[in-house]
């Protein structure tokens, strides 16, 4: 991890952080912070605990997001403080809707300028977001929303399982995982589990992101915790819930970054500094049946 | 609010369901009458049966024994923008005259006085479900007569209906709050349908922002039946998260 | 089988039979053929045998698509007369590529009135079909290429599984059956193999089509020959090639459709027809392994 | 032919891959100096290895064992519009001065004298690809001075240069022929390039319908190892479908 953060992510890069409340890539978020990146464009729908931590310990300069809160808790108050301007430095945001934010992600992902959706009349997010615009359809004549592409200069994803060249396979929650991989120019790819080639090939419609596009791939069991891993560890509710009480005050975040973050090495002894973890968030098995590719 | 919000979807229909109590509303109409009602997640899960109450939109309870699971894109441009949902639950820190929703902002956008999470998926619900269905507890500081931000369209917005913007669903067409239901009128505008039992007119007309009109005749809703209790505070929601 | 395409292909009606050399619905074509549909309009990105055979039969007003041949082979010679004007009834064409194709069912599954993508340029494609356009992108103002939505009436898919309410899981070739699913008034999902829900549920990520938008589910074991259906049954080649000789010829095409389509009462009955079709087709079983949902 | 396409591909570039000729190249440089190579076929296969030689470029053969299968949406989309095609193939009825291939009619497109397939992926390949390769038999009618319809552009249309016309891919670099090569000049003219051997420069002249210039100096193509050979007539094609 420590080495595939060095060689991809750079002071100013625009950094896309996805995983729609699964598989978030809270392992490299906490390098990206041990290593000291500044002036970060992060970029993600829900930017969750990970970008709240990210943002408290200063590596961010900007924000591109949809909706910004703790999922069934409440709010992300590093986040807060920095936009209701209370102490902390001022943080540039740029906000749109989740279908605008899958919509950038997708145009960037086909290389095209915008993308165009049904959205957004009626709304003020236009009047406070000017990349927010309309094209006029060539058949119909009716205006319709556009949003321009999205293209980060690296990825970073969490998933199930990739082989050594990066050939990703994901299941459950697939979020925009695809149409952000897509949509970078470096991509950065990190696993439960590293595979054989052979268990990628024996079921090819489960890979998301081929590993012609991946830049490096990194090994990181519990690399997502607090959020989950289909088929690999629960979602650890009670940590999202005690996030409230510890983002709400500056002091005690920074504790908290300095213990769990700069106070650690790396995921293991992160891992290793939650005693009960692994035991209370370890899935149990719920296997499905495989499908014949015979012919 | 959840047995209201319950009663108000009939079987079969398709909903695309936020957590909190909207779940909840859900879980108790498929336990009740509506037992073919297929929930939609933004997360991408479709016709979920959680074993055990979502704690987030996005659960492993909620994929694990759904019917699909596909990615946002195509939850936003083939369910929603495609016009395959058929109810979609909105809520928020302010809902005004013509149900149009603020999740944005409290103040200025610029130097707000409170930062909220902002639109989510609510914007497009708000959009293409075939009618919305807003849930939030009464009171004057969430009932203004005009929202600070718009951020999730209602029947009019700035003076003009929502049709005339192009808008392809009905918009928001009850408001279930905990102690009435408003509904949206010819015009548009959020008018009182039904009172809770033992809620009175004055009081609702204090909690709201505009002058509120009431529907003749003025409905009072059926109270919670000891089945619906008995599910909600029994297999839903035995701690009492939502209730 | 009889049911379906009774009350759901109409005269007149555009129909969209998907799948990429992978599951295509020959059962449910000849079905219409036999009860004798009239000025329907067509809708493949490759016509392949299955629309051949409709044209010869008299049931196509119009043909949509991207390629019109006869894969690894040759020529769709019932295509061909209708088109060089060769004693067959004129036949009306619309004519894309295969990513304009795809573009206008993705536009009809969102319900957009169009899609961009950058292709066209040079090419005298939009020269001859002037419902190829262009939009100004509204961030860099140069013109990317649109196609219109495409909504048939009716779509019709082959899949391997589908349980009783249409919940349809594909693996293999996915072609464009999600896409044209969702653009459809009306969907038609046939199927080798009708399943229990818990089979679906057990593996959500495998569903491609939600049965929320399918109006009848038929099943039929080798419906999609002479093409294939991974886990189940070989493409047979032979039959591609042999089809060369039978097309090339009016009369034999039309002895060819007596006996096997007007000839038979339904799909039974016509792989009953093809001694040792079984045998010789059907798929060796190679099955991948289960992943976990657990949590 | 299949040789000397085989010699064009690099280790570890992703080709978009047809049927026949290509497909033969293709696993003739993975069997050879390229093992890494990864084929994409717009069926939606990526990285297959298929254990023979697929009649169509949609063959079970291609899935089972493939790194990768996505729809069509994302071939298209991701894959090659979106840049991540280092090398794709192209053939076709005829070919012109400039790398343009005409695969949709012989005549007029209204009342053609012959009917061919159309484009299929061709069009986005000769757009998108890095680069592309043409591969067709020698022949007066194949390589006319401009064809009768442009179906996929190749490096100047109605005399206007594919950078300006906004194609992202090179375009066509060279033309494999059964006798010959020919390549892009600086002005984008397809010229003379290599000699198989055997050939002779006023045969190819003879069967190209424009005044073919002649790159100096004039390669001759090493014949076809034995190896080459080998892996071709036993292996790949032993049915010699395509040789």
């Amino acid at each position: 991890m420590r080495e595939a953060i060095a060689a991809h992510v750079h002071d100013g890069d625009t950094v896309a952080i996805e995983g729609f409340t699964h598989l978030i890539g809270f392992a490299a978020a906490h390098e990206i912070i041990r290593q000291g990146r500044r002036d970060l464009t992060l970029c993600r729908l829900t930017p969750d605990l990970v970008f709240d931590q990210m943002i408290a310990a200063g590596c961010a300069r900007k924000l591109v997001f949809s909706w910004a809160g703790n999922p069934g808790v409440g709010s992300l108050h590093a986040f807060r403080r920095a936009i209701e301007g209370r102490g902390a430095e001022a943080l540039e945001i740029e906000e749109y809707s989740h279908f605008g934010m899958v919509a950038r992600f997708s145009a960037g992902a086909a290389r095209l300028p915008f993308w165009p959706l049904r959205s957004f009349m009626g709304t003020d997010l236009p009047r406070v977001n000017d990349r927010i615009r309309t094209v006029a359809c060539p058949y119909t004549g009716e205006p319709i929303a556009t949003v321009p592409a999205l293209e980060p200069d690296v990825a970073i994803l969490h998933a199930q399982r990739a082989d050594a060249e990066g050939n990703t396979q994901v299941w459950g929650l697939l979020g925009v995982q695809k149409e952000a991989a897509f949509a970078a120019r470096r991509v950065i790819v990190v696993v439960e589990e590293l595979v054989d080639t052979a268990v990628v090939r024996a079921d090819p419609n489960r890979t998301l992101i081929p590993g012609t596009i991946v830049s490096a791939v990194v090994v990181e069991p519990w690399g997502a915790h607090p959020s989950f891993a289909q088929g690999y560890y629960d979602r650890d509710n009670d940590f999202y819930v005690g996030w409230e009480e510890i983002s709400r005050d500056e002091g005690a975040l920074r504790a908290w970054l300095d213990e769990y973050v700069h106070g650690v090495a790396d995921r293991a002894a992160y891992v290793a500094k939650h005693p009960g973890l692994v035991e209370r968030l370890s899935a149990r098995p719920l296997v499905c049946a495989g499908v014949s590719y015979g012919y | 609010m959840a047995v209201a919000a319950a009663r108000e979807l009939r079987d079969g229909e398709v909903v695309f369901v936020g957590i909190g109590l909207p779940n909840l509303a859900c879980n108790l109409a498929r336990a009740t009458h509506a037992p073919r009602l297929v929930l939609v997640y933004e997360s991408g899960a479709v016709g979920a049966v959680p074993e055990r109450l979502p704690v987030s939109i996005g659960d492993p309870a909620l994929v694990a024994g759904s019917l699909m699971v596909c990615g946002m894109a195509d939850v936003f441009q083939l369910f929603l923008q495609g016009g395959r949902i058929d109810v979609g639950f909105l809520g928020g820190a302010q809902v005004d005259r013509w149900g149009n929703i603020n999740t944005t902002v409290i103040g200025p956008y610029d130097d707000p006085r409170v930062r909220l999470p902002g639109s989510g998926g609510a914007t497009e619900i708000a959009i293409h479900a075939r009618r919305t269905l807003i849930v939030s507890r009464l009171s004057r500081r969430a009932f203004p007569e005009r929202v600070d931000f718009v951020t999730s369209p209602g029947q009019r917005v700035g003076g003009t209906d929502r049709r005339a913007l192009g808008m392809p669903g009905a918009g928001p067409v009850k408001v279930i709050t905990d102690r009435c239901i408003l509904e949206a009128g010819p015009g548009g505008e959020m008018r009182l349908a039904a009172l809770f039992p033992g809620a009175d007119v004055a009081d609702v007309r204090a909690a709201v922002g505009w002058p509120l009109a009431v529907r003749e005749p003025l409905r009072e809703t059926e109270p919670p039946t000891a089945e619906e209790l008995r599910i909600l505070r029994e297999v839903l929601d035995p701690k009492g998260l939502h209730l």
